[in-house]
């Protein structure tokens, strides 16, 4: 039984975890390619994670939620690794895709990689010197 | 695996040794982390290769891995790091009192600008 | 006195810390500290002298672990001698250090103490990775007092002394894994126990790792063709820094015999001979075209080092002897040598320590008088210790055979040679002068000046002291070259007393 | 102790002219006078016993395993030498008050002449045969600085300059035959070097010892080819030039062939040599001395001449030749100094000594024209002066050599013989007699008596050694008698000897000189078109200046600056060490079995191999390397977490990370892109190759390598006795902490040294480049994204509880305090890039120097508390603490040194990446106390 | 001082605190009264020390809202994969329709926002790539989809209705 | 069967880690390889995992966090080196 569900975890995690990195090569845009890694982390990492607390817990008798924590901390930061991803490739193609960027919606304000915070640029400590 | 480590390390060390060679000081520290992780892994290997048993006690256990040159290997990777840091620092610093990025210095026999 | 071999190494060790901790701000406080350090370092430096005086191998286990398995200082004369020569220099230096150079950029009193625990420590060692780390030590210490101060020269220079001493690391620790992986130990006298045992198919391991090792000890102690780095890392540095560098390449030196002799238990260095005569040779051409006295200081120090080694490739205790003997005093001479640029550069508003003439400038007679003292201790003429020390070496070569020959022509071609040069820039930079007012200088920095004092007096003392100091060193070297007793000490070494 | 104190008086009196020169110059003089009476005085005092043939010695040890001893001997050598030393410094002492400028430092120049005139009694006295290089060094030494002692002129600096080169290169030639002869002979005492002559003689290396002392002797006295320093020294105060050149360090050559006449005297060698040697400096000194219009170089010029001449002698192989050569030294002595002293009050009133604008100063100056003419008449071996005696002494010995072997002899002695009555006619007729000529607006007369006393008293004695030579015979007889042996018969001293050969060639020298000097103007034409190219000192400075130039080359070739060069050079070496190393050894065979290889391995390597490359490809676009070399470190850590190395493998990715991190602030102040147009060093491909080859052989070789080890004893004693399961913190903390304790200074010291590198930048030229300096690139207008700012935050305290965790079990499991350390020091870093510079340091309030110097406090502490209870530095102690409630807790003291390591670490690691990060603000980048963009809308408890 | 405010003061943040001292037991894998002690201290000093980083954490209005948004999460995270594999292994790459979408925010505090960009990141098939200078809008990349609104008004209504439960907020 | 499942994980991060490079490799932008380094660590965790469990041993744990937190950290500086040149600022 317990053989059943780490065998099926640890092939649902290669599975979605392979889908992830094939798209990295495969997608034709980066901001598309963007999207490999989180598929990797969530179900590919998270999949072999918990087949290996169930391994260690039911087939070895030594639970063990440390699996848990690197689960949270992928969690945690694979989001703040792609917005600042986004981010750097928004600023890096700010010439070409700028136009073509739909606005935040309020008139004047633009999204944060091209415009300054409302506080600094008011008081104008904003760039160099 | 012997076969793989070592072509591993030979290209780390060749690469490393090409890149100390050229004229500014940043490819020469790229130059010189290779050469450390080529470094580490030599006095690694002088422990030789055991697979899948690590240094950590285990009652009954005799198998495990030549703990000492693990122990060198992490006193000389911490060394190595104190060093870069402390290399580009210099770096920065020369290149702003000098004016220029350059890891040749004038030949000896040049007379430097008279300085403190 | 159970722990005196490792206090050499924790005074200016803690010293230091408490100078991080505390004194910052506080460049009086540091400086008291470093007295303090300097005096308790020489006075422990003095009780290890006495101790090992009559041929006793000081062995002390560190955390109490056997031979090989934990690491060992070990004091013999070699090493105490070599200890109290850097406490004795360290202390001195201290006087420039205060008055001139401990302001000019932060920390450095702490650096100042690192170093000297940096040196103590590789000359005490037992142990060929911890000599790494020790080497480590003072070399980090090294390149954060050469910068002191700043300078595009002195830093770009720096950089490549950087640059050329980590991969002399990275080569250290190819060794340290190749000599470890063949004979399994990393003590010098275990490995010369070990060394015979090696079976022939294994020795090539061995030995690449140790001659590689050997590169790196002539690396360090600049014997050509690895002397490149020298001149013009030493030749910017400050003087003070340079003065105290003048220690580092001894320690290479230092290594070298250790490693070599015992460790590996090669019956000599005679090999070495040619590189000897080749080093004397660039150091001196380099004194002549040397365009500074900073560089000049540094050409001198590879010539004074071409000497040492035709001293210690010889075979026999006597050579060796005189060789060591003319490492102290070279040491010396080497630091008088770096500190007088300094007092020069810090002297001469425009020229600086270019060997050029130029404005009469205040104290040129002064320093004159010594950079003419120390020129004679340098070349080796009579009375100052060089004399000594090259006569003691040219008598302890058989004239016998091309080598013997080779060796007295080097050493007599190159001292005339050095004759020219220090007497070219001495009477370029302290006569040629426009005018005999002295033109506003800065003003001569007074603890220089007695550091340098100190230094000439201390070649002089050496030079008096010879018979005593030869004698000692002739056992010296007989130790090395009969290890006998220093691998059975360490070796053997009971428990803890 | 006599002989003794007569050396030391004047060197150790050398300090009291500086001293009393403040109050005044006669005092000064009295200064200088005094230790030099005192030490004649006591030289005086030893006359009878010397006399009586038992010379006075005295001994101390110095370095006595090599020969080296403080021995001094009084015999009748030394004792003439020592009288002449003495008696005519302190003529020439009061001379130099008179002749030196009030402005001028008389009291260092008093001081050099006493250094020198115990040099000098040092050489003449030492009974040892390298206590003698010792002072003849010392003369050398001492009379550079006469020499140049107007520093401002370039000739005396430069005079100075070459006979220091070539007295000082004799000497050390000198040195070298020295310590053979004492080697050969057994003995280093001078006294007892003729009891060995037939050993010193049979022995092998005769030749070379002669060759060498020749080469000290002739090089000192300014013997052919090494003539040319002397005439060039005449750049030197006037009363220098009298002191070494008539009296004093010239004739330490003559001294030291007379010394070892009794060694090597009569051997056909010697003979050849020094006769040759002699007579030909002789000759070639007469003839330029006659040609010579600076009154200084003819006299210069002539002291060769006559060193040539006394030279001849020595070489004559006859004892009365020696006594000939000994007369001439004393007489010499005499007339030429009180030479030099005309000369120098005629160069002190007329402000010139050229022979072309001076003449007939007697009408102005006679009674300097009578010494000088006196002097001179001298020198031209005139009867009845004291020049005569010797001349015909000489002559008697030089003719008294069979036609058939000395005809070249003859002929060369009657040459120069004329030569120099013709220069000596020359200096009074031309300089006193005949029209009065005086440069243009002075006016001359004769000086205060302070400079013609002295020149008077030698004239004097001049003239009453020519009347009575018997005088000084005693004195020769003596010297002679220490040079060539006792017991002999010594030629009878008389003014008249009756007609003879001498007396023939003397009147011819007479008469052909005389008519040199009428024919002088059409003479000096015609020589000077065939005038010798040769030019001593031209062809020494121009050798000195090739010599400095192919220095220059080579040094420059050899210290070229060019990193890559050293790195090819030093690489090259190593690889050279290798082989010679493995060759050493031979037949080894792998021994271990091979690892089997697993496809994930060969993956990773594939891809480090591909990053590897792609990092020297890309090297130029410096991010992109950056990035590659990080990659490869991920492998490298792979590697070790493969091959069972977990802790390895977590320091090194925790170090490769702080890496990233750092060369990432370091790129933003350096350029870009590597510069593409600098060439590499040649080679560079090749040596780099070569060398992975042969660093990949060797790892393989190891690693298939069986052989003992260490293992065994750490993993039996690491839980018993180190108190953790994890042997490679056990070996970190306990078996080799020492090395730790290092590691962590050298990471302390690095931290201390970034620090200082950084705050330097905030002054000088640093700071005005780092203020002018811009980043290529166009930035993003917001600084803190709001999402990775709060994710920072609620990480933070959960990394922290696994920095507890890391280090804690750290003992017993992968961790410790290193990586915990790296671990905590990344914590903070993500919230640094996270919210800022300016608000996590306010918020950390950390001084990473109390950090560093804590931590090397806490790990030196707990090393050294072991030392209170006896035990040696760093041992530990380990074992189960019970806690109430809880149960035993297992504590080891490596714990407490595994903190300091924590402390140091991440004090050193935070100072490097906060300075560096800090260094923005120096290039003017405005700091940001907001933690995130857009600033959260509802008022906070937030500082700002 | 209230006692209140003394706990406060001890325990900024109690939920924190108690999450530390799990975590703690979580890394030992040992559940003894040792470990449980050590946690809790941790859990206490932890937060003490780190006090200043932190300043002032939401408070959690709801925490079953909590748990029913990480259900909702954790299958829509689930069934967004096998979708998003479909389109990554079986459509052209061409065919893709890969658009902005921006999310208007009616969200203001920083948690809550950063949550929801999170979610929106890990839910495969939208990745939130940026904020509005002002923090009123986030700009999310969508791999593929037909209708953006539709998408959009999904996000508003399946997260940040939740998250506004969960922080209480809405009335900023 | 979990040593198969394991055997076929292994294989298919192993692959992933090859296209990971692959991207690394070709680009084109550097947020393409910066990306492709991120996944590369996350497939690295991934590989860690299994292989602890292929191998039986949970000694693997904390490198699988380490990496973890430098793909989080090197990641994060390069865009912010992107953006803003100064990673801390
Ligand atoms: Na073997
Ligand atoms: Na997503």
């Amino acid at each position: 039984m317990a053989d059943v569900l780490i065998a099926l975890l640890l092939l649902v995690g290669a599975f979605f975890g392979l889908v992830g990195s094939w798209g990295l090569v495969r997608l034709p845009q980066t901001m598309q390619r963007l999207h490999a890694p989180t598929k990797a982390t969530t179900l590919g990492v998270g999949g072999v994670l918990l087949a290996s607390m169930v391994y260690f817990g039911w087939v070895r008798g030594e639970w063990s939620i440390h699996e848990l924590l690197i689960t949270l901390f992928l969690f945690l930061t694979a989001p703040v690794s792609a917005f600042m991803l986004a981010r750097a490739w928004l600023h890096r193609e700010r010439g070409r895709r700028r136009a073509t960027l739909p606005r935040p919606g309020a008139s004047g304000v633009d999204w944060g990689v091209y415009q300054p915070p409302p506080e600094e640029s008011g008081n104008g400590v904003e760039a160099r010197r | 695996m012997e076969v793989l480590f070592a072509v591993l390390i030979g290209a780390l060390t060749a690469a490393g040794v090409y890149l100390c060679c050229l004229r500014q000081v940043f490819p020469v520290v790229l130059g010189l982390s290779l050469l450390s992780y080529a470094t580490n892994l030599f006095v690694f290997v002088a422990g030789r290769l055991t697979l899948g048993a690590p240094p950590i006690w285990e009652e009954g256990v005799t198998r495990f891995a030549d703990p000492l040159p693990q122990a060198l290997v992490l006193t000389a990777i911490v060394i190595s790091f104190g060093m870069t840091a402390l290399l580009v620092v210099l770096a920065i610093r020369a290149r702003f009192e000098a004016g220029a990025e350059r890891s040749d210095a004038p030949a000896v026999t040049e007379r430097p600008e008279v300085e403190r | 006195m159970a722990h005196l071999p490792v206090l050499p190494v924790l005074i200016p060790a803690v010293i230091a810390a408490v100078m991080v901790a505390l004194t910052r701000q506080d460049v009086v406080l540091a400086r008291v500290l470093a007295f303090a350090s300097a005096a308790a370092q020489l006075a422990v430096a003095f009780l290890l002298l006495a101790a090992v005086r009559e041929g006793e191998v000081l062995v002390y286990r560190l955390g109490d672990w056997p031979v090989p398995y934990g690491i060992a200082l070990v004091a013999d004369r070699l090493s105490a001698a070599m200890v109290l020569l850097t406490a004795a220099v360290g202390a001195v230096l201290l006087f420039h250090a205060v008055c001139a150079w401990d302001r000019r950029g932060r920390h450095f009193h702490p650096l100042f103490q690192f170093q000297l625990m940096g040196i103590h420590g590789a000359f005490l060692t037992g142990d060929f990775f911890n000599l790494f780390v020790f080497f480590e030590v003072m070399l980090i210490a090294s390149y954060g007092l050469m910068v002191h101060g700043g300078g595009a020269a002195r830093l770009t220079n720096a950089m490549q002394y950087m640059v050329v001493n980590l991969i002399g690391s990275t080569l250290f620790l190819f060794a340290v894994a190749l000599v470890y992986n063949a004979a399994g130990t990393l003590n010098f006298a275990d490995l010369a126990l070990r060394v015979p045992t090696v079976p022939a198919s294994d020795r090539g391991i061995l030995m690449a790792g140790g001659v590689l090792l050997c590169v790196v000890f002539l690396l360090k102690a600049a014997v050509v063709p690895l002397q490149f780095w020298l001149p013009g890392a030493y030749g910017h540095a400050p003087g003070v820094a340079a003065a105290l560098f003048a220690l580092l390449s001894k320690v290479g030196a230092y290594a070298l015999l250790r490693f070599a002799l015992v460790g590996l238990g090669w019956a000599s260095l005679t090999a070495l001979e040619p590189l000897a005569w080749l080093t004397l040779l660039v150091g001196a051409l380099g004194v002549l075209a040397a365009p500074t006295l900073g560089v000049l200081a540094g050409f001198a120090a590879i010539a004074s080092i071409g000497v040492l080694f035709v001293g210690l490739a010889g075979a026999e205790a006597a050579r060796l002897g005189a060789g060591l003997y003319y490492l102290v005093h070279s040491t010396l001479t080497g630091a008088a040598l770096f500190v007088l640029a300094d007092l020069v550069r810090s002297a001469r508003r425009k020229e600086g320590d270019a060997v050029l003439g130029g404005q009469d400038f205040a104290g040129r007679a002064l320093l004159g008088a010594g950079f003419f003292l120390t020129a004679i201790a340098a070349v080796g003429l009579p009375p100052l210790s060089g004399f000594v020390g090259k006569l003691a070496l040219l008598r302890s070569i058989p004239l016998e055979g091309g080598a013997g020959a080779a060796s007295w022509a080097f050493v007599l071609v190159t001292s005339f040679l050095l004759l020219l040069g220090l007497s070219r820039a001495g009477s370029r930079v302290f006569w040629k002068t426009q005018g005999d007012e002295a033109v506003a200088t800065r003003g001569l920095e007074a603890g220089g000046v007695a550091a340098l004092a100190l230094l000439l007096a201390g070649t002089f003392a050496w030079s008096l002291a010879a018979e005593p100091a030869l004698a000692y060193f002739t056992r010296a070297a007989e130790a090395l070259l009969e290890p006998g007793v220093y691998v059975q000490a360490v070796t053997g070494a009971g428990v803890f007393r | 102790m006599g002989a003794s104190a007569i050396v030391a008086l004047p060197l150790l009196g050398a300090i009291l002219p500086p001293l009393f020169a403040r109050a005044g110059r006669t005092p000064a003089l009295l200064a200088a006078l005094t230790p030099s009476l005192a030490a004649l005085a006591l030289l005086w005092g030893q006359g009878a016993a010397v006399f009586s043939g038992e010379p006075v010695v005295a001994l101390a040890p110095w370095v006595p395993s090599l020969g080296l001893e403080w021995a001094l001997r009084i015999d009748g050598l030394g004792f003439f030498f020592a009288s002449l030393i003495l008696a005519i410094g302190v003529l020439i002492f009061i001379y130099s008050r008179g002749y030196l400028a009030g402005n001028e430092s008389l009291g260092t120049f008093y001081a050099y002449l006493l250094l020198f005139q115990g040099a000098m009694l040092g050489v003449v006295l030492a009974d040892n045969l390298l206590l003698l290089p010792v002072f003849w060094e010392l003369t050398s030494l001492s009379s550079f600085l006469l020499i140049g002692f107007w520093r401002h002129l370039q000739d005396g600096r430069r005079g100075a300059r070459l006979a220091l080169a070539i007295t000082g290169a004799g000497g050390l030639a000198l040195l070298a035959g020295l310590i053979l002869l004492g080697e050969v002979a057994g003995t280093y005492r001078i006294s007892e070097l003729a009891a060995r002559r037939e050993v010193i003689l049979a022995a092998p290396l005769a030749p070379v010892i002669l060759a060498l002392i020749l080469l000290g002797a002739f090089t000192k006295s300014a013997q052919f080819p090494f003539h040319f320093w002397l005439p060039h020294a005449m750049a030197a105060p006037t009363p220098v030039s009298a002191y070494l050149h008539s009296a004093t360090m010239v004739k330490a050559g003559l001294y030291l062939l007379a010394r070892l006449w009794p060694v090597f005297g009569q051997t056909d060698a010697w003979d050849a040599w020094v006769t040759g040697v002699g007579a030909a400096t002789m000759l070639l000194g007469a003839v330029i001395a006659f040609f010579k219009d600076d009154l200084k170089a003819l006299l210069a010029y002539s002291t060769v001449s006559h060193l040539g001449l006394v030279t001849m002698l020595l070489g004559l192989g006859s004892p009365t030749a020696v006594f000939a050569a000994m007369l001439h030294i004393l007489m010499h002595a005499t007339f030429k100094a009180a030479l030099f002293m005309n000369t120098g009050i005629v160069d002190h009133e007329t402000g010139s000594r050229d022979l072309r604008r001076l003449g007939g100063l007697a009408k102005v100056m006679p009674g300097t024209a009578g010494l000088g003419t006196l002097a001179a008449l001298s020198m031209a071996g005139v009867p009845p002066l004291n020049g005569f005696v010797s001349k015909e002494e000489m002559l008697a010995e030089a003719l008294a050599i069979r036609w058939g072997d000395g005809w070249l002899l003859w002929a060369i002695v009657v040459l120069a013989t004329i030569f120099s009555a013709a220069y000596a006619f020359r200096y009074f007729s031309a300089l006193f007699f005949g029209p009065l000529r005086l440069p243009e607006g002075r006016r001359a007369h004769d000086p205060p008596a302070l400079l013609w006393g002295p020149p008077l008293a030698l004239v004097v004695a001049v003239v009453v050694l020519g009347l009575w030579p018997g005088l000084a015979e005693p004195l020769l007889v003596a010297a002679s008698a220490s040079a060539a042996g006792s017991g002999r018969a010594w030629p009878e001293l008389a003014l008249w000897h009756g007609f003879g050969a001498p007396l023939v060639v003397s009147v011819a020298a007479f008469v052909c000189g005389a008519a040199l000097v009428w024919r002088y103007p059409a003479l000096s034409r015609r020589a000077l078109a065939w005038a010798l190219p040769l030019d001593g000192r031209r062809m020494f400075f121009a050798a000195q200046t090739g010599l400095a130039r192919g220095a220059h080359c080579l040094v420059v070739r050899l210290h070229s600056g060019v990193l890559g060069r050293y790195v090819l050079l030093l690489t090259g070496v190593s690889l050279v060490a290798l082989a010679l190393g493995w060759g050493m050894g031979e037949g080894w065979r792998p021994q271990r079995p091979p690892t089997p290889v697993n496809g994930l391995a060969v993956i990773f390597v594939a891809i480090a191999l591909v990053a590897i490359g792609l990092v020297l490809r890309w090297h130029q676009e410096r991010l992109r390397a950056v990035l590659l070399t990080g990659a490869v470190g991920l492998v490298v850590s792979l590697a070790f977490l493969h091959a069972s190395a977990p802790d390895l493998a977590l320091t090194q990715i925790a170090v490769e990370a702080v890496t990233t991190v750092l060369l990432l602030l370091t790129l933003f102040f350096l350029p870009q892109h590597d510069a593409a147009s600098l060439p590499k060093p040649r080679g560079a491909a090749v040596v780099a190759v070569l060398a992975g080859l042969v660093v990949g052989l060797l790892a393989w070789v190891m690693m298939r390598n069986e052989a003992p080890t260490l293992a065994d004893y750490f993993w039996s004693r690491s839980v018993p006795e180190g108190g953790g399961s994890n042997v490679v913190n056990v070996i970190l903390v306990d078996f080799r902490g020492y090395d730790t304790y290092g590691e962590i200074t050298v990471l302390g010291i690095a931290g201390l040294v970034i620090y200082a590198l950084l705050q330097g930048m905030q002054e000088g030229v640093a700071r005005k480049n780092l203020h002018a300096w811009r980043f290529p690139f166009a930035l993003s207008a917001t600084r803190h994204p709001l999402p990775f700012a709060v994710t920072a935050r609620v990480m933070l305290p959960f990394l922290l509880t696994a920095v507890v965790y890391v280090f804690l079990r750290g003992h017993n499991a992968p961790g410790g305090g290193f990586i915990a350390a790296l671990l905590v020091t990344l914590a903070f870093l993500i919230q640094y890039m996270a919210s800022g510079l300016s608000w996590t340091m306010q918020r950390l309030r950390l001084d990473a120097h109390l950090w560093i110097g804590m931590g090397l406090l806490v790990a030196g502490a707990t090393g050294m508390a072991a030392m209170v209870f006896g035990a040696p530095f760093l041992r530990s102690a380990h074992g189960e603490v019970p806690v109430p409630g809880i149960g035993p807790v297992a504590l080891a003291s490596a714990m407490g040194f595994d903190l300091g390591v924590l402390l140091t670490v991440f004090g050193a690691v935070t100072l490097a990446l906060v300075q560096l990060a800090f260094l923005g603000r120096l290039a003017g980048f405005a700091p940001n106390r907001t933690p995130m963009d857009p600033v959260r809308p509802r008022p906070s408890s937030e500082g700002g | 001082m209230s006692v209140r405010a003394r706990l406060r003061r001890w325990l900024p943040h109690p939920a924190l605190s108690l999450l530390l001292t799990l975590t703690w037991v979580a890394l030992q894998n040992e559940f003894a009264a040792a470990q449980w002690l050590m946690g809790a201290i941790l859990g206490v000093a932890i937060p003490q020390l780190l006090r200043p980083f932190w300043p002032d954490p939401p408070p959690v209005r709801s925490w079953r809202a909590v748990l029913a948004y990480a259900a909702v999460v954790l299958w829509d995270i689930a069934k967004a994969n096998v979708q998003v594999a479909g389109w990554v292994l079986l459509r052209r790459p061409e065919t893709l329709r890969s658009t902005w979408l921006v999310v208007p925010l009616k969200l203001r505090i920083p948690e809550a926002i950063t949550l929801l960009a999170g979610t929106i990141t890990m839910t495969p098939g939208t990745v939130s790539c940026d904020l509005a200078a002002d923090g009123s809008a986030l700009l999310v990349h969508c791999l593929h989809t037909d209708d953006a609104a539709a998408t959009v008004a999904e996000i508003k209504t399946r997260y940040e209705a939740r998250l506004v439960r969960i922080f209480g907020e809405g009335e900023a | 069967m979990i040593e198969v499942a394991a055997w076929v994980a292994l294989a298919a991060f192993g692959l992933g880690v090859l296209l990971c490079a692959w991207r690394l490799w070709r680009g084109p932008d550097l947020v393409d390889r910066v990306l492709a380094m991120d996944t590369l660590t996350v497939n690295v965790i991934a590989l860690i995992v299994t292989w602890g469990i292929w191998q039986g041993s949970s000694v693997l744990f904390e490198a699988a966090l380490f990496f973890a937190m430098i793909g989080f950290v090197s990641t994060v500086a390069f865009c912010r080196y992107v953006l803003r040149g100064q990673i801390i600022e």
